[in-house]
Order: structure tokens, then C-alpha cells, then sequence
């Protein structure tokens, strides 16, 4: 089963928690990304390419559970504009064991860093700035392959 | 051919989305953003280092020296930043 | 802020989650391990070492803790009879960056399996068995060292 | 010396813990494994396979050729299965 969500709600985490649970599943592994306050940073927008977002999410789930046997992927983006502690991103896999619930959860948070058209903008203060690519992002989504 | 464009392009542009017919000449995707530098100083401002773009045709990520083919819908952006 | 608990009440997965999301924290992985219902079991039995178990996890915790220089932990292992679908283990990493949470939650749920004095009975039916430990978890755990 | 059993082990000597005063002889874990088998049919059975059996001396996991020492409580059991 998967579920791919983009959304400027806040998500819903013990909702998309308890939906990714498959009968069955022996493990879930699951991972949130979420607003960081240092530097100076008071609000983050989010921007996205409405249509190919979630083609490129749909992709990855689909390929993630292909590729480890999975029984559900959750993937949920938030858009828009959020504050330091808020959920960016909610990934959620659930497999018959642990290795692959794991391993996949991994995978997905890497490669949506460098494949799903995403941009974020931070505020300090009056002051917006475009988030700049990582090189080590690059460098995490290339050891999947 | 419908443009889109994200973050500090579209900003550096004025829009998110405009509709252009370019000329024959323009074949690749790096053509491309050679020939919107020349359309309006916003133009030519979030054209000005191609290194630091990035592309997709009709919603699929490519090289700037991809041809454009019969593409309904060309992007440029900035290397993306999501998760 | 390390967070241990051998408990026989369900896990409360919203408040655990909750619980370790730090302010800073960028990145928040967790694991849920479930009761699988495959095999035809009807019931699963937890037992411990009491003591010794609460012992065993703080230490895997603070471990983990130092290593990947994280923001919190949370370690929560239900004892006691289970059925299908009820959770068995609940661990939560935050820290700075995905990566130190992802890993450190995967090392804690490797070595919990090896290193914490739990022991499980499995009912079919009328039958009850005790799960054999398997060779594939301690391969897990080696990799760590 | 406090004995405790856990899983199957408990469950073949019958009980969860009792209070035992092994003799100056029995220097090891090994040693106490062999000792306990002599003790009932029950702990016979369970001490029948030592491969199969795990130890911890005051909480901590030993091998089974760990010295005993002064140790206060020893426990026996089958290798560990939670998560």
C-alpha cells in the first residue's frame, strides 16, 4: 500500500503512523524531518513543482517497494510556509522484517532530498535566502545506486 | 512551449509561468536558457549562470544538453532543496 | 534526555513520539516492532530480566547517545502476553542531521536484539514455544562493532 | 548465592529463582551448570545442554567459563530474543 501525500496542512502523525501498519508488517521504520531553529531561523516556505512532486514521490515509493519487498510506504511533504519545530517531511515504511524497513526508510529520505522538485527558502528575521543543494546530499542518494 | 520556473529563478523572473514560442534554433535545453537571457533584464539575471540551473521536461528531471524535442512543458530551477 | 521503559501497558506511540522531539532536533527516526501474526500464532509472551533489562537498555542508549552525538532517545519494550499487531519494541533517535538519527536508531534496534535479557514465547493454538534465537542477529549486531 | 532461570529453564526446574549454596569446588559458571544438573530430574534436564545456555553474573552477560567469584546473583538462560 502506499500512500504519498503533498500538503500545506500540518501532518498528522499518529494518523499516518497508524495507517502505514499492514497486518502482517514485523517492523516500521519511520522518519520525520523537521524545522531547525539555529542560525536564526524564524520561518521556512516550502516550495514545490505541483504534478511532477508527486510523480517523483509516487516513483520512489514504488521503487523503494519493489525493491525491499515492502507492505506500505507512507511519504507526506508539507509545502508552505512553517516554524522552527514544525514537520517538514513524514516517511514511513512497513515490511514483513527490520533490515528492510530500515534500509528502506533510509533510502527514501535520501533520494527525495536530491529527486522530488522541492526548494526551500529560510527567514532570519526581514531576511529571506534560498536553501543552497548539499554536495553531501548528492553524495548519500549516489550510495543507493 | 509552457515555461515554468521555481524559487529564486521565478523570483529573478517576475513569473512562475509563461507561454513562448522560441525559434527553430533553440533545439536543447541549454539553448534554451541562452536564448530567455536575452528577453528582459529579470530574464537575464536568473539566466546568468546555467551551472547553477537545473531542468525537467513535461515533468521529468534532465540535462541542460537534452533536447527539447516536443516538450509541452519546460522547467528551470535551481538544484532542489526538499526533505 | 534519555527515556527507557520496560512497560506490560501498550505503547503510546503519539506521546513517545512526541516525547523525543527535541527542540534542534532536525531529524527523528524510530522503529516499531510488531507481534507478526504469520506462522498461525495466536499469542506472543514477553519475558525479562527485571533489573538487568532496564539496565541493558539505558546503557545501548546512552551508547548510542555519545556516538552519534544525539538530541534524545527513547527505548520503550513491552513485556508480558501480546496478540497480533500489538507493539512490541518502540525506539526513537533525534539528533541534528538524518543521518546520525537513521543510523543510531538501526544500531539500537541490532543491538537490543542481542544485548537485552528478553525472551519470547510464541502460542499456536493450544501450543506454546520458545522463539530460538536466530544466527542473523547476531551477524547484525556485529556489524556495528 | 541468589539463582534466577528465565524461559525454558525456569520452566524445567519449576521455578524462577531459589537461594543456593554451591560447594568451594564450583569455581565457574561451567562449573555451576554442572553442579545444578546433579540437584533434581528438573535441573538435570534443564542444565542438559550447556551450549544452549547463556549467563549473567550480577546483571551483566558472562561467558560460561567466567569465575564466579563473589558473585550475588547468577542467572541461567536460553540466548536472548526480544525486539
Amino acid at each position: 500500500m502506499i500512500n504519498v501525500s503533498v500538503q500545506p496542512a500540518p501532518i498528522d502523525l499518529p494518523a499516518e503512523l497508524a495507517a502505514v501498519e499492514i497486518k502482517g508488517a514485523g517492523g516500521i521504520a519511520s522518519f520525520i524531518g523537521t524545522v531547525r531553529g539555529d542560525g536564526g531561523v524564524t520561518e521556512l516556505t516550502l516550495e514545490h513543482y505541483p504534478g511532477m512532486t508527486e510523480g517523483a514521490l509516487i516513483g520512489l515509493a514504488e521503487e523503494a517497494f519493489a525493491r525491499w519487498g515492502l507492505l506500505g510506504v507512507t511519504i507526506v511533504h508539507r509545502v508552505g510556509a512553517m516554524v522552527p519545530g514544525d514537520h517538514i517531511v513524514f516517511i514511513a515504511t512497513a515490511a514483513p522484517h527490520r533490515k528492510e524497513a530500515l534500509e528502506s526508510c533510509a533510502y527514501l529520505i535520501d533520494r527525495l532530498k536530491t529527486d522530488a522538485p522541492f526548494w526551500k527558502q529560510e527567514k532570519r528575521g526581514g531576511e529571506a535566502a534560498w536553501v543552497e543543494a548539499k554536495a553531501s546530499d548528492g553524495a548519500a542518494a549516489e550510495r543507493w545506486t | 512551449m509552457q515555461l515554468l520556473y521555481f524559487a529564486w529563478v521565478r523570483e529573478r523572473i517576475g513569473t512562475g509561468a509563461e507561454t513562448l514560442d522560441p525559434p527553430q534554433a533553440v533545439r536543447t535545453v541549454a539553448d534554451l536558457i541562452d536564448w530567455l537571457g536575452g528577453l528582459s533584464p529579470g530574464h537575464a539575471e536568473a539566466m546568468r549562470e546555467p551551472a547553477k540551473l537545473r531542468a525537467a521536461i513535461d515533468q521529468a528531471f534532465v540535462p541542460l544538453d537534452a533536447e527539447l524535442g516536443h516538450a509541452k512543458e519546460v522547467a528551470l530551477f535551481p538544484p532542489v532543496t526538499g526533505g
